[in-house]
């Protein structure tokens, strides 16, 4: 019982932390975390497969491309930044 | 008002991660934070499907045998469909988002839109 | 055997979607038309059984009756209404074919076709399904295909505009599946038939009245986001005016009307007409679309770009629809499918007049360059009279005839005060925003555009736009010939679509 | 969401947006909390989504679908079509980035991103990754080929095999990954097991339409070779999810799939 609200409880304060922090890679992390939490909620609602294809499929898939989209714009920055000095 | 508070508890965090993803959606400058703003607000929508399928004392829905109660399947079955969609849909905009990128280099949607004005005159 | 042919045309653009991705890039353009072609075959094959022999076909989808597995259904409305689509995605991709080329990578040409396919689908299986959560995810399908189209053209408008435009659909499609799972927890249904009982048995007892209402308003929120009703239209102007233009008159043409037809089909099977009437939702409806054809009629006349100003003319027409839908009544309901029809053909043909204006004058859109196009390409401009005329309302043609079923079924009805004068004053404005559009067509050369244009030599558009443009033609033209029959089918459609 | 064509008086509308916006969004979320109250309680067995539709599926599942998985049953069988579609939905966002990302006249920009991607010889990466991929491969082809009898199926185990893909790519570099999955490899793929999963889809709504019997065999419920279709459409649906997210990931990570 308080597992669950303990559960819950972080899901809404990670929730609430990605909409406040300035910083891309701490809201991407902290989105991770959240997907991940919520694949642990599935599972103490009894629905494994829900829990298994949230773990696979969206922590594993969309938090992934996050990362990659956040490098792919790091890489971009070097290049323009190359541009500047060339 | 405190029993129905400790009765639900699944749908009040259900309907607070949507309010939070929906102000995040709209309020927020950054698109990839637009994004993660939406996948909460289609999150707690599923929490919501899914604690109405639930029901206290049930098993899972793997046929076992000596078991009685099963849980609801179909929020199950619906949730799956809806997070394949989700996830699908978070990747287009996300190469949306790196196409924008990659031509405006920012991410803040205001000063796109000034810019892609700016580029049409 | 004809009752097979929706399940055929749902799948047909599929297969040709992933032929398209599979065989050589040659033959992408000849999968579409080929798939398209048949599509529209198969739906007027369906219409003439459905509508000769007066029935509304319930087709499984496997084999679990109503309650438990997914099935299609289809009346009048529904084969009418996937014809003309299927009618029009053939034209503006036919016609279209030399705009698409020069205006896409060549690379790419291949994955625009599948869209395009992808995209029918999405819209017939909207039309015939009876599930609301297969509703929920061809609509999904349907999205991702119309943002992907747009931002096809890959210039940073279109690019900001597809963006814009996903992330509002998504969110209406978020709110649209909440409003399915509060639905679903008061009634544990999902299949029209098992909710239709279980909301009148709800209302009937008058237990759960709230969450009925929250619930039908999250509907209408969701599905006028989609479809650019009034208040949550800030996506449509941008969407439409920086796509290319046949994929912007395909837009403009078929997408909005699908999710009103799902609306529609919402209002007559689920919640039922009488509930619908005694909703303040259905005052809040036609409300919107009221203000709708004020704002895009005034919006229209201040732009400087041809696609600008139909873009935010097809709000104002959006805005008609939502009204007859506020109304309620069959006759109004029926109006509504009459204005989806003859708005979806005229609009779809400015359009297509457009991109055939634009590339008889470099491309270019905007009032400026556009002086004097009609002389370069006549074909392109007669048809943009005719489409003109029609929305503006001149009698032979269909959008008279909508507006004239409009005013009448509005005045049967208690809010036919208000309606009729917003009518005549939205053909007033209507008049205000393209005749001056023809105006500049039809204007007088200016002289640095002459030798402009004997410099570059006359460069002919392909013979391929002027024949969809005749054929849009014959078919506004025969449209308003034809109305009252159309009325008929439509009523049929509408009565037994519950 | 603020509209972007910036006239004069819509410089005073977004100076209020964020006010609009948030007083909307906390309006919506308060009037959804009081709905809460109306709505059925958490858990009760008596509430109305738990009616004749899914006592069916959990009592007739077994024997209509021969799946121990009722869920697997219930998507695979019963609501066929949402599934049908959401593997349409796959499809499509794959085909919308392919057009967005894949840029295939390699200007100056992709060909410098080369070379910043090619991975130094990274001894841990590329020795964790030699444990790793194998057992991760397995654990995929497990969670699909029992996707009807324990939680899992071709979604999840699809994307298990896309991540096991991606960690071969991120230590042995794209060169040695083409080899045996490049653009070409993947079109097949993706587009032969959509043609089965429709074809077969196909031919049992057909035969279901018609109230004929589709002839496909149940097994034995429990054996991996049981529940008729569910098994080749779990498959199917695996290797369009491995393949999907494979080209989605170097779409992105590297713009190019040779």
């Amino acid at each position: 019982m308080y597992l669950e609200m303990a559960l819950l409880l972080y899901l809404i304060v990670a929730a609430v932390t990605v909409f406040l922090r300035q910083r891309l890679l701490d809201a991407v992390i902290i989105y991770a975390s959240y997907s991940v939490v919520l694949s642990a909620v599935w599972l103490l609602l009894l629905a494994p497969d829900l829990a298994i294809t949230e773990a696979a499929v969206a922590t594993g898939i969309s938090g992934v491309l996050f990362f990659v989209v956040l490098k792919r714009i790091q890489a971009m920055d070097a290049e323009h930044s190359l541009d500047e000095e060339v | 008002m405190w029993l129905y508070l400790r009765e639900n508890y699944y749908q009040i965090t259900a309907m607070f991660l949507f309010g939070i993803g929906l102000s995040a959606l709209l309020l927020d400058r950054n698109l990839v934070k637009k994004l993660i703003g939406l996948n909460i607000c289609n999150s707690g929508i599923y929490l919501f499907l899914a604690a109405q399928g639930y029901i206290r004392g049930g098993a899972v829905p793997i046929v076992a045998d000596g078991v009685q109660l099963y849980i609801n399947p179909v929020p199950t079955g619906l949730i799956l469909t809806g997070i394949v969609i989700s996830v699908s849909v978070t990747a287009f905009a996300l190469a949306l988002v790196v196409r924008l990128y990659k031509r405006y280099q920012t991410l803040d949607i205001d000063e796109l839109s000034k810019l892609v004005v700016k580029e049409g005159m | 055997m004809v009752e097979n042919f929706p399940f055929f045309s749902i799948f047909l653009p599929i297969f040709a979607a992933i032929f398209c991705m599979l065989w050589h890039e040659r033959y992408a353009w000849h999968f579409t038309l080929g798939s398209t072609a048949i599509t529209l075959l198969l739906s007027l094959a369906t219409l003439n059984y459905i509508y000769s022999n007066a029935l509304s076909v319930t087709y499984l989808m496997g084999h679990f009756p109503a309650p438990f597995g997914n099935e299609i259904r289809f009346g009048a409305l529904e084969a009418f209404m996937a014809s003309l689509f299927s009618g029009i995605s053939l034209l503006t991709m036919w016609g279209g074919t030399a705009t698409v080329r020069c205006d896409i990578h060549p690379s790419k040409l291949r994955f625009y076709y599948l869209m395009e396919n992808l995209l029918l689908a999405g819209l017939l299986a909207i039309i015939y399904s009876n599930d609301i959560f297969t509703t929920f995810v061809f609509i999904e399908i349907a999205t991702i295909a119309a943002c992907s189209l747009v931002s096809a053209g890959e210039n940073g408008r279109s690019l900001l505009a597809s963006f814009v435009y996903l992330a509002m659909s998504l969110l209406g499609s978020g709110l649209l599946l909440l409003a399915i799972s509060i639905l679903y927890s008061i009634t544990g249904h999902l299949l029209f038939a098992g909710l239709a009982e279980s909301i009148a048995s709800l209302v009937a007892t008058g237990s759960y009245t709230l969450p009925l209402a929250v619930l039908s308003a999250l509907t209408i929120a969701g599905l006028s986001i989609k479809s650019a009703i009034f208040p949550f239209h800030g996506w449509l102007p941008e969407a439409y005016s920086s796509a290319t233009t046949p994929t912007s008159a395909l837009l403009a043409g078929i997408v909005t009307k699908t999710y009103l037809v799902f609306l529609l089909k919402l209002i007559c099977r689920v919640f039922g007409r009488a509930y619908w009437a005694s909703m303040l939702l259905s005052r809040i409806f036609l409300a919107c679309g009221v203000m709708a054809i004020l704002y895009g009629s005034l919006q229209a006349m201040r732009q400087r770009d041809l696609k600008q100003t139909l873009s935010y003319a097809s709000i104002s027409q959006i805005g008609y629809i939502s009204v007859a839908l506020g109304v309620g009544t069959i006759p109004a309901l029926v109006a509504a499918c009459f204005q989806m029809v003859s708005h979806a053909l005229s609009k779809s043909m400015l359009f297509m007049a457009t991109a055939g204006l634009a590339e008889a004058s470099q491309g270019e859109t905007s009032y400026k360059t556009l002086r004097g196009a009609a002389r370069r390409n006549p074909v392109a401009a007669a048809a943009f009279v005719v489409g003109a005329l029609s929305l503006v309302g001149i009698p032979p043609l269909p959008g008279f005839m909508a507006k004239l079923y409009l005013a009448q079924s509005a005045l049967a009805s208690p809010e036919g005060w208000l309606v009729v004068p917003v009518i005549l004053l939205g053909t007033v404005l209507g008049a205000m925003y393209y005749l001056p559009a023809l105006a500049t067509l039809f204007g007088s050369d200016t002289a640095a555009w002459s030798d402009r244009e004997s410099a570059e030599g006359d460069k002919s558009p392909p013979a391929l736009l002027p024949a969809s443009l005749g054929v849009f033609i014959s078919l506004t033209v025969l449209l308003g010939f034809f109305a009252p029959q159309v009325w008929q089918i439509l009523e049929q459609g509408i009565i037994n679509l519950h | 969401m603020n509209l972007f064509s910036l006239s004069a008086w819509r410089h005073r509308l977004l100076r209020y947006y964020p006010l609009v916006a948030l007083s909307l969004t906390v309006g919506i979320t308060a009037l959804l909390l009081v709905t809460l109250a109306a709505l059925p309680p958490l858990g009760e067995v008596g509430n109305p989504s738990h009616n004749l539709v899914s006592l069916k599926y959990i009592e007739d599942g077994l024997g209509d679908t021969g799946a121990l998985n009722i869920v697997a049953g219930m998507i695979l069988d019963y609501r066929a079509f949402d599934t049908f579609g959401e593997a349409c939905v796959l499809f499509t966002a794959t085909c919308a980035i392919i057009i967005l990302l894949r840029s295939d006249t390699p200007d100056a920009y992709d060909t410098m991103l080369h070379q910043m991607e090619e991975p130094h010889t990274n001894i841990i990466l590329q020795s964790v990754s030699f444990l790793l991929v194998g057992i991760m491969l397995v654990f995929g082809c497990y969670v699909i080929a029992n996707g009807h009898l324990s939680p899992g199926g071709g979604f999840s185990g699809g994307s298990i095999l896309g991540a096991a893909l991606i960690l071969y790519v991120n230590s042995y570099g794209i060169r040695r990954a083409s080899h045996f999955i490049n653009f070409t490899i993947y079109r097949r793929l993706v587009s032969f097991s959509l043609l089965f999963y429709a074809a077969f889809k196909g031919y049992s709504f057909f035969m279901g339409a018609n109230h004929l019997p589709s002839g496909i065999p149940l097994g034995k419920p429990g054996d991996l070779l049981s529940a008729g279709l569910i098994l080749p459409l779990n498959i199917a649906v695996g290797c369009v999810v491995a393949g999907t997210v494979y080209a989605i990931y170097v779409l992105f990570s590297q713009g190019e799939m040779r």
